[in-house]
């Protein structure tokens, strides 16, 4: 894990970022072909194009520091170290599943690495996020809290609470705004007034707007708002800009029934711009080569293959297991 | 009479009451592009100054239509689904059930919401309750759950042209499903149960997205010789109470079938009615065939499990009609 | 044993705990100067880090609850009025008592909030909800509604300790009220019921403020000559419907109390349970003694109007009696 | 009613003002006594030291235009034309109060006035008043809405909810934050982080910051707000900087117990400032007699008499009238 004083990541850093972003790509890409062949429960919002902003904040983490995620969430699960197999499992409804099956592409979670889980009510994961930094600072324990959210979230007005209480208390907390430029079908500016960042900025908090297709951009801004956590400067606010590629969700296309949001032209200009491709740039200007970055894929590649094939040979879920679950130690 | 779909009947109901009358207005989220599929075409038809795209913020979405009826609108908001009238939950529990009796009867609130609720999707249990339990104890707030077609028409033009808060529950299983309607104008009057079925062995009430298993229940059961009266309450709130005991007194065996929660269910409720008001009558316990005490799960089989289904529905009125 | 009030019986099991275990934090809105009473003097003795003031924002401290726990507190939150538990609903009813599930059991929430119920202060609508009924459909919380100082105590204490959300509902009208507590640690199990008095002529159940006018009630009854068995279930998440059933079967007459709205009532709930489970032995319709369907007034007379009283449970328990 | 272009409010109209803000210290000092005395059903929260505040932004509006207030909103009913005997009946709990004795204190209420309600929900006054500006703008309807709210309540998440979306559709929406240093024991300061205007301006809402105890600063303020929202011109954002004299509730000593949250040297200073004071050295400055002044608290003091001795005497309220009230043509 490298030091968040760091100014650039070194050229394995590099790397690794880069694998980690083609795997939640390629991930992706099995999950878009698997919806769209109907083999899923339930529905999937993909994060393609958004890659960047989990992979470069998760990156500046410790595997023990918490992060809440949305119902976009896979690349959050997968960037904070989730296992891949118990994803696919549960996405599948299957009983190997991380949550046994029973929550689904929109409950992704594992507490066992901080992952608290990604969440299917848009804004809810502010308040669970720096909860835990607040416990964090009252027990004076190291860790720090992560909150990922799209430009739709910052319009709840959770957003506004947890700005006050963590900046008053001055709380080991990160606000990462995904501004994926849509709320569902809505564009952003027709539902939002004025920019984001500034209603961090009221509360004078650290505050970063970054070119979130581009995971170094987001690394070095998140290094900085982590230390700042870490050391007891307090909460920090970063907008990573970015484009939601995909649908707000596979099969978009039924409940839209002829009707258009945006232009395939801004879908195409936004492609330009992929973070995975911006990174194999770099990488090969760094002098890796085409047979590396090749390798990586076939390796991420057998990767999804092996989840998926996990996924598919596991058992059903447990139908009678919801009665001890809803309580600890007490039967519903 | 025609068929069609209920999600169709919504939305011609949502077409023929914005153009009936010039003071209705629609707001939520995504309602001009339709996710939900009941607004679409209405953005077209009526433009932005009728029905409009909010940001998401589902706790201000419920206070402002508290403000916008004071103001003299009939407001239509659209929360998409139950699970999200608990982020909205502080407006409509603190103000929408009480304002009026609070001023002395001075704010007149004439809010529908409409609400999708239900499991079998494996939407998870964010996407899945039936939330209109937690309505019915508020005191304030009207609640009407249709099973068909023709009745979410209907009763969807009543809570438009009432003057007081209605949550229209949307059955989300329903959706695609087709029914007879009823051409042109009609409304359904609030406080209507509906006899579907006549039985002289055991009644059956179902409620919403229960009466289609619970109809299917009734033939099974009619194959095995036992004759179910099947009621659906159509409203809740009000709940016509007069409509149950009889069908309870007509058979003295009675099933409640609810896709809510067990746990002070309307299933419990209407129990509780009638061991209080049709007790004389009553020849066995009254069963309730309900959701457990659980959150949906996600998985299919797991999910499915949890919800009433004809099968379930008959092994238990068939328990009943024997005992 | 000794007498004390039920305030300070919740202030000692809050003090108690937090000496005992470090990982409970409390939090709340004016839990500091404590305007609610029951926190008195655990910020001068725990300090900042244990016990503070927060902004008022009800939606978030629910939530945060649900984070905090995560991390590994134990969470005391209070929300002084239980109307205040409406505003905060979204993440209670979402998360709270949802996520365990969601997250195939890695989430434990052990949390714990206090929030006051009921009226006959004048403090009107907003002020007076018994407000609990709506949680026991959620599913996934407990709820427990002391009547008593040595049950507030015990109460507490087990709420704190346990993994599990409980609200722990404060009856408004009792807090001034003295009564025996034990002397040393101890504390009382979940869904264990009481039985406070024993009758062999009618069962009368009794939810949490409704228990004391119950009791002067049974006392009228028996100079009437009519026996009244008292039971209070002291939690209702979990209940303990044995103990019910069994009482109900004593008796074969039922009556249940409960301060909460009549429609999805508690006081529903059990009266369904118990004409399920014990509809052989019942000998009379089972009544409830509710607030009606609306919300309480601010006049004296007209909210003491609806609130249950002794004499009213007297009438309908001789009622059901003589049945 | 004065245009809102005028600078200044012109002799007759502070006379007005000052009547008017004495109407609501006088009937305050009352209750304030009545609740001493243990007369009074439930609790009151008493508005001394801040009636600049309501008098001064009401003298702007239109008997039509709308207003929401708080669980302190004796000053705004009565500045904005509501009637003292029928709030004193209510206070009282008699069936002649303005809400029949259903709402008492903290829900009083006149919406023939345009008076949408005192609340005892703090924060639920954003949304309502929100929510009667979209229905004016939609139905091209002229009126205005007022959204009076204290510093605690603008912790709430719908202040900046109603921040948004007014600015983001231009609502015809004033909203006016009387900060009064305290929400009920809790300093303002040790709950609320940053400057609350800042969370305004975040939203690019035109605001002003105003001595909320000079009720010309605050009438000019207000001035320019409402024209602005009459206008097209959209929302707009006023803090009244101001005093909470009283405690949060009367009987406070009950619930403090011993506590102490602020000194009484505080106190004594910010009486030192009282708005009626200052308009009255005003209005002398301005060549009015203390004669005159003398008979307007006379005129005002036989007004509050009228007002109690009404309340004393009506009728106690209708202890069934709540079964006709909960729904409109529905028994409950
Ligand atoms: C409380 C709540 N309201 C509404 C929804 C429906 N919904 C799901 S995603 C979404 C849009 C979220 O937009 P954003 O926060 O920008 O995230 P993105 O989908 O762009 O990643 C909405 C309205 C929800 N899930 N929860
Ligand atoms: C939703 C909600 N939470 C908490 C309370 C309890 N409460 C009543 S007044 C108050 C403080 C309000 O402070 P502020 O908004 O500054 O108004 P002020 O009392 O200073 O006029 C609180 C916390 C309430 N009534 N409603
Ligand atoms: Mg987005
Ligand atoms: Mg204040």
């Amino acid at each position: 894990m490298a030091t968040t004083q760091q100014a650039e990541p070194n050229k394995e850093q590099l790397l690794a970022l880069y694998e980690r972003m083609l795997l939640i790509r390629r991930m992706e890409e099995r999950l878009r072909a698997e919806a769209a062949a109907g083999s899923l429960p339930g529905a999937v919002h993909l994060y393609i194009g958004q890659e960047a902003v989990a992979t470069g904040v998760c990156a500046r983490l410790q595997p023990t520091d918490w992060i809440t995620s949305t119902h976009r969430g896979h690349g959050h699960f997968l960037a904070k170290g989730g296992e891949p197999k118990a994803m696919m499992a549960e996405i599948w409804g299957k009983r190997t599943g991380i949550c046994k099956g029973m929550g689904g592409s929109m409950h992704v979670a594992d507490f066992s690495k901080g992952i608290l889980g990604a969440n299917g009510i848009v804004g809810a994961g502010f308040a669970i996020a720096n909860g835990a930094a607040l416990s964090a600072k009252l027990h004076k324990d190291p860790r720090i809290s992560v909150a990922f959210f799209g430009d739709g979230a910052s319009n709840q007005g959770v957003f506004m609470e947890t700005l006050n209480v963590s900046s008053l208390w001055q709380l080991p907390l990160v606000l990462v705004c995904e501004h994926n430029r849509f709320s569902e079908f809505t564009p952003s500016n027709e539902v939002t007034s004025g920019e984001i960042a500034d209603r961090a900025r009221a509360f004078k908090m650290p505050t970063t707007v970054v070119d979130g297709n581009d995971v170094v951009a987001v690394w070095k801004a998140a290094g900085e708002a982590v230390e700042r956590a870490r050391s007891g400067g307090g909460p920090s606010f970063i907008e990573a800009q970015t484009y939601r590629i995909q649908g707000h969700l596979e099969a978009e296309s039924l409940f839209l029934a002829g009707g258009k949001y945006r232009d395939q032209k801004e879908i195409d200009e936004w492609r330009k711009r992929d973070p995975i491709d911006r990174t194999a740039a770099r990488l090969s200007a760094a002098g890796v080569g085409a047979k590396d970055l090749e390798a990586i894929n076939a390796r991420v590649l057998r990767t999804v293959e092996d989840a998926v094939k996990f996924a598919m040979e596991s058992e059903p879920a447990d139908t009678e297991l919801a009665f001890d679950l809803m309580f600890s130690g007490q039967k519903a | 009479m025609a068929r069609k779909r209920y999600i169709q009947a919504i939305n011609e109901a949502l077409f023929e009451e914005m153009g009936r009358d010039p003071k209705v207005i629609l707001f939520g989220e995504d309602v001009e592009l339709a996710i939900m599929g009941d607004t679409r075409g209405l953005h077209e038809k009526f433009g932005h100054d009728r029905i409009r795209n909010t940001p998401i913020c589902e706790a201000s979405l419920t206070g402002m239509a508290v403000g916008a009826a004071a103001a003299g609108s009939r407001v239509v908001l659209h929360m998409m689904f139950s699970n999200f009238i608990y982020t909205g939950f502080d407006a409509i529990a603190n103000q929408m059930a009480k304002l009026r009796l609070m001023t002395g009867g001075q704010a007149t609130m004439p809010i529908t919401i409409i609400a999708a609720y239900g499991g079998g999707g494996s939407n998870a249990a964010q996407h899945s309750d039936s939330g209109y339990p937690v309505l019915l104890n508020l005191g304030g707030v009207n609640v009407v759950t249709p099973a068909t077609p023709a009745d979410a028409k209907g009763l969807l033009k009543t809570a438009i042209r009432g003057n007081n808060p209605t949550f229209f529950m949307e059955a989300i299983g329903r959706g695609g499903e087709q029914g007879e309607v009823p051409d042109g104008d009609y409304t359904i009057p609030m406080g209507k149960a509906s006899v579907i079925r006549e039985g002289k062995d055991v009644t059956l009430i179902a409620i919403g997205s229960m009466v289609k298993p619970t109809l299917e229940a009734a033939t099974k059961l009619a194959a095995a010789g036992i004759e179910a009266e099947v009621i659906d309450p159509r409203t809740l709130v009000p709940l016509d109470e007069a409509a149950l005991i009889a069908g309870a007194k007509k058979t003295g065996r009675v099933v409640v079938v609810d896709e809510a929660r067990d746990r002070c269910s309307v299933a419990s409720h209407i129990a509780a009615v009638l061991v209080d008001k049709a007790f004389g009558a009553l020849k066995a316990p009254i069963k309730r065939v309900t959701v457990p005490n659980v959150a949906l799960p996600y998985a299919p089989n797991a999910e499915l499990r949890m919800i009433p289904n004809a099968e379930r529905i008959a092994a238990v009125a068939t328990e009943v009609a024997r005992a």
